[in-house]
Parts: C-alpha cells; structure tokens; sequence
C-alpha cells in the first residue's frame, strides 16, 4: 500500500476533524495553489490545550498528519504543542512516503501558527 | 460494489486476448528467427498478428514494427524524426501542450540537445487548432506530433485535418494514438499520417506489446539496437504471446467498435449528467469531442487525492490530474493547459469506463461521488471560504 | 520424436511462470503508478518480483531495472555508460570479438559518433584473457562490457576475475548475463559487477521481460524516456505479468540449479561423445569452461543451414552459426573469433538443450546427426574434394 | 515456413543428384569460403542432355536450386540448357526468399559451365 495503515485509519477515520466556534486559536498555513491548507482550532484552558479542531484541504497524507497532530497536542501544555515536530508526526504515522513529507511540516506548522494566534490574542487581552 | 473505473490507465485483459496468448505459448514456443519447424511456426504467429494490426488501421503489414509498448513506439519516432531532421538542418518540432509524458519528455530531451519545440495551446476545450498548427510550421519543420486523442481528458484531435496540413506542407507527422486505438476508428490513409504508436494494454490486449506505423518510404531509426528483428529496426526476441494476445484484443475492439463507443458514450453522459448535477462542478474538454469513455470533472474546494482514495474505500478504483497522485508539485499539465487555476486542477477525478461497466455502477459512482465530495467540502477550509465569500468561486 | 533443442534461441516457459502470469493477470490487472487498491494490489506485484529477482542474483531491489528484455538492457546499460562517460571525456570501451549483437551493434553506432572499442580476442578456447582486459583498459575507458556466457559456443567468461580488475582500476564493469542467468551462480557482488542483463525467457520465463541490475550509485540514462515508471528509468507501464512470471522462472530455475546442471552436463558431455565420433568433427569453444546444456560442433565439409533443416524434418530443432540463417555472406562472429576458416563455421550446429531433454533424446540425435552428416557429405563436392586429397582438412 | 513447399520438396527429396564417373561435361561454380559450391555432371547424346547430376555444398535453396535445375534441363539439348535463367529456377520453385535468390543465380552458372565444358572437350575431341 502506498499508505501505512495508521495513515490509513487517521486518514478514513479522521480525530477532531471540523471548526470550532469558540476557538482561543487559528491558525491557517499552506494554500490552495500547492494543493494543501490546513486550518487548525484550539481551545485553551490554564495553559493547556483542552480541545483542537482541524479543518483540512489536501491529500490523504495532509488529512492524516492534521488528524494525528491534533490527537498528539490535545491535553497538553501550548508550551509543549510548540514543541511538536514533523517528524514526530511522521512516526506517529508509522511513515509516510518520501514525496509526502511536507504534509507533516504542514501539520506542525498549523499547530505553531494556531498557538501563535492564541499568545497573541492572549496579548490583546 | 467494486468498480474498474480507470481504464486508461490499463484495461483488464480480455479472455479472447488471454486465449490468444496461451495458444501461442503453448504452439509458437519457438524463437520465430529460428529456422527449425517451433520457430517457423512462432514466424507465422508473428506475421499473421502483423497482418491484423496493419488491417485495423489501415495499414500495410510491412508498415507495423512491434515494439514493447506505447512509450517504446513514442521514443522512437520521435528521437527518429528528429534525428533524421537534424542531419538535414531541421531542428523545429510542432507538438502541444497536453501530450502525454512519453512525448513530451522526449520533447524536453531534444530541446537539451537543441532542438526548438512549438507547444501548441488547446485552448478551453481542450482540442488543437488545426489553423495553428498550420502557421506553426515552419521551413525547418522536422515533425508534427500531435496525439489522436488525450490520456486525461478524452478529447479527440482534429487528426484528419492536422494529417493534411503536414502532407500538404511536406512535414512528417506522428500521433500518439494510444488511447484511440481499438475505441475511435483510425485509419492512416484517410487521416495522412506518417507515424502512430498503439499499446496493446489499452483496448483489453496484453502490457508489454505495442506497434509503431511507419509509412512506407519514411525512414525509421533503432532505439534498442541489436538483432535483425523486425526488418532491423528493433532488435530483441519478439514478446510474441503478447503481440499475439494484442492484435486479437485489437481485431475484436475494432469489431464491436460501433456498438461498444454506442453503450459507452450513453453510459458516459448518464455519468456526466450526474455529477454535473454536483453544484461547483464542470468536465474537463470538450463534451462532443471525446473518447466514449473518458469523464474528467473538477470540484471546487476539494483535493483529488483524498476523492480517490474514499472513493477506493467505496470500491471505485478512478484517477486524478491532482499533484499528490504524480509525486510532483503541480497539477496535471493537460488541466493547467485548459486555463484551470492549480487550485481547481487539483480537485480533479477521471472515470474512464468501459463496456463491461454497466448503469448500476454509474448511479452508484454518482450517488457515491456526491456524498464523498460533500464529506471532503466539509472538511475543506478552501469550501469554507468559498462559502462565506471570502474566495472567489472559479466554477459557477 | 520431437525434440527441442534450441534453447537458447528461446525457452518453452515454464507451468510455474505461466501460473504466476495467469495469477498476476487475474489479481493484479491494475496499473501499478494506480493509486486505487487494484492499482496498489499491482505495485505490490512489482515489487515483490524485485526482490525475488535482486536476491537471486544477490543485488538490492532498488538496483533492478525492469526492461523489455536483453537487447534493451544491453543497450540501456551500455549507452548510458557511453554517454555519462563522454562527459567526463572518456571514450574507450573494452569489450570482446564475442559479444551478442545487442552489444556489438551498440558498440558500432557508438564508432560511428566517435568512440573507440578494443574488442578483445578469445583465442581458440572462446574465453577472453583477464590480464588482456587489464592491458586494454586505458585512462579514458568508460566501460568494460564482457559477457558472462556466449549464446552460441556457450564458453563462461572469467567475470570474476575481470570484475576485481575493473574494480581496482575504476572502470564500470558490464556483462550480458542473458545467457547465464538461471544456468550458472552469478553474485553481483562476488563477481564485482556494476551492470548486469538478462532476460526472462532463456530460463523459462516469459519473453517480454528483462531486467537490468544497476550498482547502487551508478549513474543511469533512460533509453525510454516519459513516465516515471522504474524510478524514472524506464518509462511505459510495466509488463507486470511477464515480469512476474520472469521472476518465478529465475526462483526456479536457481532453486534447481544444482541438480539440473549436474543432470544436464551429463546430457551435453553424452551428446558431445557421440557427435565427435563422427570424423572431422570438433567441440567449438572450451569443452569444461561452458553452459551446462551447450553443444556447438562442426562437421568439415558440409553447410549449417541444410543440416539444420533436414534434422528439422526428423524433428529435431538446433541452430546454425552458418551464414546462410542469418541472411549475412558471413558465417558467425564468433566463431570466426575462435579463428575457423569461413569453410568450416559455415558448418556448425549448435544444440542447447535443458533439463527437460531426456537421454533417450540425446541418442536420437546422435544417430541421427550422423546419419544427415553422411548424406550431406555424399551430396558435398567439398567433402569429395577433401576425401581426394584435392582439399586440406582443416579439422583433423 | 522459410521455403515455399517445392523447395522443401527439391532440398529434401533432390533430383539426379550423386556423382557421374563418365560426364561429357562437368561445371563447378561458387566457393565454400562463402558457403554454396555446385558441382555439376552432363551427358549429352546427340546434342540433347541425356542425364545430368549435381553435388551440392550448401543451403537448402542452394540443394533445391541444383535440383530443379537439373530437372528443368534433362532431355533438353545443349542450346537450350545454356538459356536456363535463374528468374526460372527461382519460378520453377514458387520463389525463394530475397537472400537466396543468388543460389539460382549459381544453378545457372553451375549449368553453364557444365555446358561449355562439355563444348570444350567436344573442340578437344
Ligand atoms: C547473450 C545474449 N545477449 C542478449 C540477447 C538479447 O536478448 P533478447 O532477445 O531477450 O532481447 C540474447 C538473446 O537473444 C543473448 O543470447
Ligand atoms: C496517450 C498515451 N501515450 C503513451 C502512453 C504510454 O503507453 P505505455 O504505458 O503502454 O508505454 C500512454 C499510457 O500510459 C498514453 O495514454
């Protein structure tokens, strides 16, 4: 199979996937020319991520790498989230294929770019 | 339900092709350059499917050279054409801008080594101009290579009439008529062509067999030097089962030709029909002047490579010009050529159907189609945006 | 009686390989580049039958390139190595005065745009010298291209030895090992080689199927460019069933290497005993140093072709090096090479035989060899010549 | 097949083939250097060929060749024989494939110079 079957499951079987009302953070990356944007939604409670939504443009590997990201920073302190790096998503996934890449640097920078809205509206307050 | 919906990308071999090339392992065992009665008998295998190839398009038997596929008959004619050309100061190609790969990358080859190449446009419908081609001829023209009818988007070229323009003007000209062959009728000396390559995969004949139509007089150069197979111009023991197994499917193909383009093409417009139903929807090429099988729909707001891939869950195996199937950045070169912004491209899916497809499978394509475009625009913020007005919708 | 003995013209393939073609056709009918489960089913085909294939000849699976067959591979490997070489201004290639045509015919189109070829000798025993390899190789010598085991005499080259001296002097090594794949052990690794041919059905697999084993690191050209298809070596949709089978066949034949080899060099040793008794006959090529089921002989005074085809009509199949079945004045290259007059190549015959052919058979074309050797002799005014002293023997 | 049906007929059943020990002319033509050598044996009674042998170093269409022109000239007086052409010997046998056509040329020449052998020893006598 071109996919692993993790990918597979978080791709068929997306976790948190939809919008979020309410969200302390968006954050949007890619575009629509290259073929992929994510867009990412997170609730944040006491410094910790209670909930994240994704919302995703792309191709199975770009849903699953969301997919996964979303399940590896929910409950976890933003300051962790940050820490969140594509190729911890990669082997989350159990690989993916070398032309795919890019769709878990996508994923790591929807993340960064989501917290990144929330320290700033948390700036504004 | 599981649907076969992609076959331009390969057809299922059909039993007369496979009976076809099980006879022959099993009576033309013999090397037909082998003198000995296997080999004499492999020798009249291989000049009796020459003969039935060459008929079906209207060929001369002496004209077809069986080569290892369509890529195989595509790189030689036209590294020949241009070779040849070279050695007489002609060094200017006339080709277009939605051919397939084993053309156009032996296109890019040749600009390397100097050549110059016209791609031509194609405009929104996704057929040439046969006026342009025209005035794209040039003195020191070697060849005109213009497809008989595109991979992607089914749409058929005006073959004919780009065929008399390059005899009338004394240019050679080559079309890849690989996903013609055995589904539109093809025929040489009507369409004035000097060239055309086939590949037996493509109408329910066996991979690794293809022809390659040379006119008589025009010269050919080798791509695979060494034995004197085929008159010397492609060295190598002959892949005789399949060239066997490919002129049966070939026969049998343009047999029912009429018959099969007749159900196809109405099973076709119930497909569009249906999916154009889908709102930000539109077919790719011109709806008229296409292959009977061939559908090519974008949606807006979605990816191509996630539709197939729910799609394959659902048992519908299909195709897209979408970036992520090719490995490459961009999407398809065939839908960039119709004027579609990337965006749009990558949202693009290929059905191509045959006559063993039936009504059943279309309305459940389509009812299926429907629900996985629906989920993925769900989940697509390019569908949310153009939903709220903050992007512009490019199919109304 | 009927007996097959031509094969290295070309194989009767195998119920094993046929099985795994009818398999592959049924089950893996999709395109392997098909991102759909038909289309993966496939991919997973493909690479299944790299591996098999890359163990058996103890390469990596990212080192084997499927090809169309042997002629391809030979030109694949061979151009490649010309052209990369010329870039870095190398255009010295050392080969011998044996090698198949898909090789020589190489080699003289490269002559022709300026390279410069050492062909090397192999002397009476048809084996080229390892020390002359080594005195030929030069500072501009792109590629050594020696093959593993000539088709027609059958001799195994020392490709051991001239790897470790390509090695040590840096110079990329090929061999044609079309005919020794599934005969004799081949390592790629022992035996120091950076590219390799071969081909499906001289050991029983389909034809339409090759293979061209490439060093890890080894730059390669395509010689088909378009798809991206063998890691973009080698465009064309795979002939996935001939590849298949092609694998199955080589898995066999190396299971069976051993004991078939044992079994049929008893054969061809029977074989050779009974067909030297006939006066004026000789062995030609090494009698140990060759393929296990290669018996190629002349018989002083008589012509290839006519005894080819009268022991056709007591239904035996063999092959000549005789001018006269190729369509050229000359007789074989190679035995020419081995320094026999024009006289006596014209009357070789070559039987290759395998493990199927059975004792029985080897007796049958004995008796009857000997018989058409006398009658022809009877009807030869040579014969009569050389019998009245009016004409030397040259064969004692 | 290679051959049309008479060639295979000529080359495996040849006419008047063997040796002649009392020929009132005998020819021999082509070279075994190139592969193909005739050998051709006249007796002639009264000017007409009374019998005639060959013996054939050669391909199949070389022996078939031999055969039919043997046969084409038995009986036939010695005038006539010398007009044999190839093209009729290559008729004769329902053609030969383009490569052979020289072996009909050498039964040709083979004929001719048994003829004028035969001319010679009879200017001798
Ligand atoms: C030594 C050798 N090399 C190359 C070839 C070419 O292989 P193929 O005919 O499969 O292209 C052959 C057989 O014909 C061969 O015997
Ligand atoms: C239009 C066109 N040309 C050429 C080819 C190449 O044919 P093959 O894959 O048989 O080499 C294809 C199919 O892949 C095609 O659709």
């Amino acid at each position: 199979m071109l996919y692993s079957e993790k990918v597979m499951d978080h791709f068929t079987n997306p976790r948190n996937m939809g919008k979020m009302e309410d969200a302390d953070g968006i954050g949007q990356v890619g575009n629509a020319k290259c073929g992929d944007i994510m867009k990412m939604y997170i609730k944040v409670k006491d410094g910790v991520i209670e909930d994240v939504k994704f919302n995703t443009f792309g191709c199975g590997s770009a849903i699953a790498s969301s997919s996964m990201a979303t399940e590896m920073i929910k409950g976890k302190p933003v300051e962790e989230a940050l820490k969140l790096s594509n190729q911890a998503v990669v082997e989350a996934l159990d690989g993916l294929p070398a032309n795919k890449i890019h769709c878990s640097v996508l994923a790591e920078e929807a993340v960064q770019a989501a917290v990144e809205d929330y320290y700033k509206k948390q700036a504004e307050k | 339900m599981n649907i076969y919906a992609d076959q331009a990308a390969t057809t299922r071999i059909s039993e007369t092709a496979k009976k076809a090339m099980l006879d022959c392992m099993d009576k033309a065992y013999g090397n037909p350059s082998s003198l000995h009665t296997p080999g004499q008998t492999a020798k009249e295998y291989l000049e009796a499917a020459r003969i039935s190839v060459a008929e079906q398009i209207g060929a001369r038997p002496a004209e077809i050279y069986f080569t290892s596929g369509g890529s195989e008959s595509d790189n030689q004619a036209i590294f020949s054409a241009a070779r040849l050309g070279a050695m007489k100061g002609k060094r200017h190609i006339v080709s277009t801008k939605i051919e397939h790969h084993a053309v156009l990358h032996v296109l890019k080859r040749l600009e390397k080594e100097g050549f110059e190449v016209t791609y031509l446009d194609v405009h929104g419908d996704g057929i040439v101009r046969p006026e342009e081609v025209c005035s794209a001829i040039r003195e020191d023209t070697a060849l005109v290579s213009v497809m008989y009818a595109n991979n992607e988007i089914g749409t058929l070229q005006p073959i004919r009439e780009v065929g008399r323009i390059c005899r009338e003007k004394k240019v050679l000209f080559h079309t890849d008529a690989v996903q013609a062959a055995g589904h539109v009728s093809i025929d040489v000396e009507r369409d004035s062509v000097d060239m055309l390559s086939l590949s037996g995969h493509k109408f329910c004949g066996p991979r690794g067999a293809g022809a390659l139509y040379v006119k008589k007089g025009v010269p050919l150069l080798n791509l695979i030097e060494g034995g004197a197979q085929e008159r010397g111009k492609r060295a190598g023991t002959e892949n005789l089962p399949a060239i066997v197994g490919m002129a049966a499917a070939l026969e049998e193909s343009c047999r029912r030709m009429d018959e099969d383009g007749r159900k196809v093409t109405e099973l076709r417009e119930r497909l569009i029909d249906g999916l154009l139903r889908i709102p930000h929807s539109r077919l790719n090429g011109d709806r008229k002047r296409r292959l009977p099988g061939n559908i090519n729909v974008c949606f807006e707001g979605i990816e191509g490579e996630s539709l197939l891939l729910l799609l394959d869950a659902r048992g519908i195996a299909a195709s897209s010009g979408s970036a992520c199937t090719s490995g490459s950045l961009d999407p398809s070169h065939v839908l960039l050529a119709l004027g579609l912004p990337h965006e749009v491209a990558h949202g693009s899916l290929r059905l191509t159907i045959g006559p063993d497809n039936t009504a059943e499978e279309i309305d459940y394509m389509v009812e299926n189609i429907k629900q996985v475009v629906e989920y993925l625009r769900n989940m697509s913020p390019v569908w949310e945006e153009l939903q709220k007005g903050e992007r512009r919708y490019v199919i109304q």
